[in-house]
């Protein structure tokens, strides 16, 4: 590898410790001992909202902090958790959404890996935060090394008296129970999760009602996503105004960022909200691989978008790629060089989607289908011009019709890859 | 509560949702999926309208109605989508009108007529499924379905027999039994639910394929012969041939909410075997002989009244066949007891 | 047969999951049997239609018998561009099977899979529970020569 | 069963035990085992760090894990870290660099500069 001598010489790749919130820990303590864990600070916020804070000021902290959702649809968290904390009910239920599988996506993974019990004092804060006794974490089947680590953590959880009855004589009791999944994608979407954790076909339920009122065997449950839930800590430690100076406007805090493709140094980097995508890979990404072009960036997993050099100093954060009508999604930034065939990469996109519709609803299940041979048509050089208009034609209805954000997710990166990247589809058809 | 669809005020039920409304006050919005029995799946998603300050389509069998909501079914974008959705639904399997059984009772094709598909756009059917028919009388034809999920809810939820499901993902759902056998061998006791719900040509009467068009047929109610529930059924006759096609329960009786059993449903060959008495016979040494009613019933009634005499009222008994209704069960009763005098009277409490 | 596995859970359909992934994991041929999923449906009173529903939703699981080894490859958009595709011939040659089939002497089974979340090290694939990543033809032939060796 | 006291006597306790403060020990290798690591072959580095401790009789040096950092290029990665000098983080390490830097680095103090992926202070 002509790049490690390279690195040798400087010394210097740039972790990026100093502004790692969620992954602070991951890749430096042991995840297996919780001393380790107790030793830089953790729990320290689970003490400081058992003792001297009620519910509704915890909610009202995370509200303020304006964290948003990091699975990829953004919604503000604290909201999230003030619809159900009011809630008489006399069972709530926090549900932690580890099914990563967005393509391209695994800081989730590394969470979970290196640092399980910042997602276990997170999930028990929320949940005194809006009255829960039991959490369930629903970790996908394919996730084998969190699934053990997650497991051992809540013994020891349990053991050091930080989880179970009365807690630390608050009064306050929580469980929290390990769900597994065995490979579906959709599932990912928090009502299909519900439905599999529940035991059945993980397929998505209809909302409204939404979890947050009746989720999981009806009852009141909060659904967040482990990088959700790996900031709060942070914020209650320090506080909903320090939170807010990291990250742009309305995107506070950091985001883990996945890069991977035709980059010098694949991985993950975790950097302030609004990096741009030029920083990403150059900085964190180690630049191109072998000295190409840049050509396209697949940001947000499958159903995400194909952004082309244009876009390289655009923030990437929620708001601002949205007002470019694209989208962050789970964060993955997978990186393509100017040899690649952007029609063999939509390709990729459409069969995955295809393989991973539940088949619940008649737009996906048919409409998946139907893209799938209309895109491997066009990549077997069978295709006519009329057909890029077909494939935007049909991803626009599935985006009006489908049941939930899987059949809708296609239009982005079909329209993305074929308004920004006509030519390599024009190659085709001639 | 007002509701208004395409302009025009309707009074509209709290607990109703808004395809209820539009259907009731005769306002077609495609559904293959919705059946006031399994309620609102939002899985075909042909139901689809504009709501006035609402961003996008919304489904509107799952769409609770809302005072002063505006609701539009009929423009452009919401045509366009709904002809979208149910040209997939169209092109995901053999829907080949001309051999379907269900031709003339298909709510794809209804929806299809009303968009004005002619033709599914798209080739999507692979044709490695076989047609089973391996039960005594449903045939289940795969390349016709449209996992509209009616069946699955019937028959789980409705009828709780808990056969059929979903199997595989994706393109791939289809339905299966038990652990993915043949309706035949599964423990599918043939109610003929899921036939009922079946929007399209998938679940069929097996008998009733090939003998008569839908349209062609007198539908005649009335109570099922059988045992004594009196559950409300639909005779389906084709005049022609003085013949029985069809059996289906009636979906607002409120004994059976449509439902019917195998034998209610299906058990109808008897009204035109060969073997069925029609005129009463009268054994003569030792051969039988018909006679009219009226002498039969003159013989049976001196007969009986001389066995009254001469033993008591005690030496008869009546018995009286589960087929027959609570009235005249009723009316049965009154004449062993006031009639022939005694209180030997019984029932056969089964078929 | 299977009440070691059953009984460590409480009878309730949420359990589902769970018991089918300990069920196939504990067979030698991967799968989940019909004999299974009957014992399974008595257990937790839950319908066989069921059961087969959950088993063919989800791609982990298998209702036919495979081999003693599961090789998953993953074919998602970041494993594709970094060459799953050629991964996934070399792979087929060396078996000499295509994907979803078991080699004839019953050691492996070649499936697909979605995204393993192992992206930066693609192309990347699971054998059982072990994940392997930045594959080339020719470490996939040592891998394969290795189990091979093992088994 | 921890009281809250208890709990805060360990996060002292644990906070030094990190920086290698009070304890015995010289130095400490911290293997990164992730799944990228495990799957880029982090069993068989942390063995071989475990047998060649053994071997040489290394009582001063204390072996760890530790999750993934995010650099999974690198991978495995193996740390070394010792009081008032720079953590060292090295990169691709094999069974045999891994021996080669308990016997420069750990023994003998010289960093090898061929593997090294960052130092930080």
């Amino acid at each position: 590898m002509k790049s490690k001598s390279h690195i040798a010489d400087t010394h210097k790749y740039n972790f990026n410790y100093e502004n790692r919130v969620v992954l602070k820990n991951s890749g430096i303590i042991d995840p297996e001992n919780i001393e380790e864990y107790i030793g830089v600070g953790g729990y320290k916020a689970w003490e400081k909202v058992l003792t001297q804070m009620k519910p509704m000021e915890v909610v009202e902290e995370v509200k303020v902090s304006g964290l948003l959702g990091r699975g990829g649809a953004a919604f503000p968290a604290g909201l999230k958790w003030s619809f159900t904390a009011p809630l008489k009910a006399e069972q709530k239920y926090i549900v932690i959404n580890a099914d990563e599988g967005e393509p391209g996506t695994f800081k989730d993974r590394l969470i979970m890996e290196g640092d399980p019990h910042k997602l276990l004092e997170g999930t028990m804060i929320a949940a005194y935060a809006v009255g829960a006794s039991k959490s369930y974490i629903y970790i996908r089947g394919e996730y084998t090394l969190c699934i053990s680590r997650l497991k051992k953590a809540i013994v020891q959880a349990n053991e050091y008296g930080i989880l179970g009855e009365n807690i630390f004589d608050s009064g306050f009791n929580h469980e929290i129970e390990i769900k597994i999944g065995a490979g579906a994608y959709v599932c990912g979407e928090e009502t299909a999760l519900i439905e599999s954790m529940e035991g059945n076909r993980g397929t998505p339920r209809s909302k409204p009602p939404f979890p947050g009122v009746e989720g999981a065997w009806h009852k009141p449950t909060v659904v967040n996503n482990v990088e959700t839930i790996a900031n709060v800590s942070a914020i209650i430690n320090n506080g909903a105004d320090w939170y807010k100076t990291l990250g742009v406007e309305g995107c506070y805090g950091t985001k883990v960022y996945t890069i991977m493709g035709d980059v010098e140094l694949p991985g993950l980097c975790e950097a302030e909200m609004g990096t741009s995508l030029r920083t990403i890979i150059n900085k964190y990404g180690g630049g191109m691989k072998n000295g190409k072009q840049f050509k396209a960036a697949l940001v947000g997993g499958a159903a995400g978008v194909f952004l082309s050099n244009e876009m390289l100093d655009v923030k990437m954060d929620f708001n601002t790629l949205k007002e470019y009508e694209a989208v962050l999604g789970s964060g993955a930034i997978l990186v393509m060089n100017e040899d690649v065939d952007i029609v063999e990469m939509l390709w990729s996109v459409i069969r995955f989607f295809r393989h991973e519709s539940c088949g619940k609803c008649n737009p996906c299940s048919n409409g998946t289908t139907v893209l799938y041979n209309l895109i491997d048509k066009i990549r077997k050089g069978k295709g006519k011009e009329a057909d890029l208009d077909e494939l935007i034609r049909i991803s626009e209805a599935m985006f009006l019709t489908s049941f939930c954000a899987l059949g809708q997710s296609p239009l982005m990166p079909i329209k993305s890859a074929i308004n920004n990247f006509k030519e390599d589809f024009l190659t085709k058809i001639k | 509560m007002i509701v208004y669809l395409n302009g025009k005020a309707y009074e509209a039920k709290p607990e109703e949702t808004v395809l209820q409304l539009a259907l009731r006050n005769g306002i077609y919005i495609p559904n293959l999926c919705f059946h006031e029995k399994t309620g609102k799946a939002a899985k075909c998603r042909a139901c689809v309208v504009e709501i006035e300050g609402v961003p996008g389509l919304k489904t509107s069998c799952n769409l609770p109605v809302t005072d002063g909501m505006e609701v539009t079914t009929n423009s452009e974008k919401v045509l366009q989508a709904q002809r979208m959705v149910v040209d997939l639904a169209l092109s995901s399997g053999q829907h080949d009108c001309l051999s379907c059984e269900q031709n003339g009772n298909c709510e794809l094709q209804d929806a299809a007529y009303y968009l004005g598909i002619e033709r599914p756009s798209f080739q999507l059917y692979d044709d490695d499924y076989e047609v089973d028919d391996s039960s005594e009388f449903i045939r289940v034809d795969r390349s016709r379905c449209i996992s509209c999920g009616r069946c699955v809810v019937g028959c789980n939820e409705t009828v709780v027999n808990e056969v059929i499901n979903f199997g595989n993902r994706g393109f791939d759902t289809k339905i299966i039994f038990d652990d993915n056998l043949v309706m035949g061998t599964s423990a599918c006791v043939q109610c003929g639910e899921c036939v009922q719900l079946c929007p399209v040509g998938c679940l069929i009467d097996k008998r009733a394929i090939g003998s008569g068009r839908t349209w062609e047929l007198e539908k005649v109610e009335t109570v099922c012969p059988y045992c004594g529930v009196g559950c409300r059924l639909e005779v389906h006759i084709d005049r022609k041939q003085d013949k029985i096609i069809r059996v289906t329960g009636v979906e607002d009786s409120p004994t059976n909410n449509g439902m019917l059993c195998v034998k209610g449903r299906y058990g109808f060959d008897f009204v035109n075997s060969e073997e069925r008495l029609t005129t009463p016979l009268i054994k003569e040494n030792g051969k039988f002989r018909e006679a009219d009613w009226d002498e039969a019933i003159a013989l049976v009634a001196g007969k009986f009244s001389d066995i009254k005499k001469e033993f008591g009222s005690d030496s008869i008994a009546g018995l009286a066949s589960a087929k027959v209704t609570n009235e005249e069960n009723f009316v049965f009763q009154k004449l062993i007891r006031r009639e022939v005098g005694t209180n030997n009277v019984d029932h056969c409490a089964r078929l | 047969m299977y009440e070691d596995i059953l009984k460590k859970y409480s009878p309730e359909k949420e359990n589902l999951i769970s018991i089918l992934h300990d069920i196939q994991n504990s067979d030698p041929q991967n799968y989940v049997s019909e004999e299974a999923v009957q014992e399974v449906s008595e257990y937790l009173n839950v319908p066989l239609s069921h059961i087969h529903g959950v088993l063919t939703f989800y791609t982990m699981y298998s209702t036919k018998p495979r081999g003693k080894n599961i090789i998953r490859l993953c074919e998602s958009p970041p494993c594709f561009l970094k060459g799953s595709e050629n991964i996934l011939k070399k792979l087929c040659e060396i078996l000499n099977v295509e994907v979803g089939e078991t080699t004839e002497d019953g050691i492996f089974t070649l499936e697909l899979c979605a995204c393993l979340g192992v992206c930066g090290n693609a192309p990347a694939m699971m054998i059982n529970e072990d994940v392997y990543g930045n594959l080339t033809e020719k470490k996939v032939e040592q891998i394969i020569i290795d189990i091979k060796g093992r088994a | 069963m921890k009281t809250l006291d208890e709990l805060r006597k360990i996060r002292e306790k644990s906070q030094q035990k990190i920086t290698l403060g009070e304890s015995n020990n010289r130095v400490k290798i911290v293997v990164g085992m992730g799944t990228s690591g495990i799957a880029l072959g982090a069993r068989e580095v942390m063995k071989a760090i475990i047998e060649e401790v053994a071997i040489r009789n290394l009582t001063d040096v204390i072996v760890t894990q530790t999750g993934e950092k995010g650099l999974s290029s690198m991978e495995p990665v193996v740390d070394v870290i010792e009081d008032g000098k720079p953590t060292i983080t090295y990169g691709n390490i094999t069974p045999e660099k891994a021996r080669k830097i308990i016997a420069e680095h750990i023994v003998n103090g010289k960093i090898v500069n061929d593997f090294i992926v960052t130092m930080l202070n």
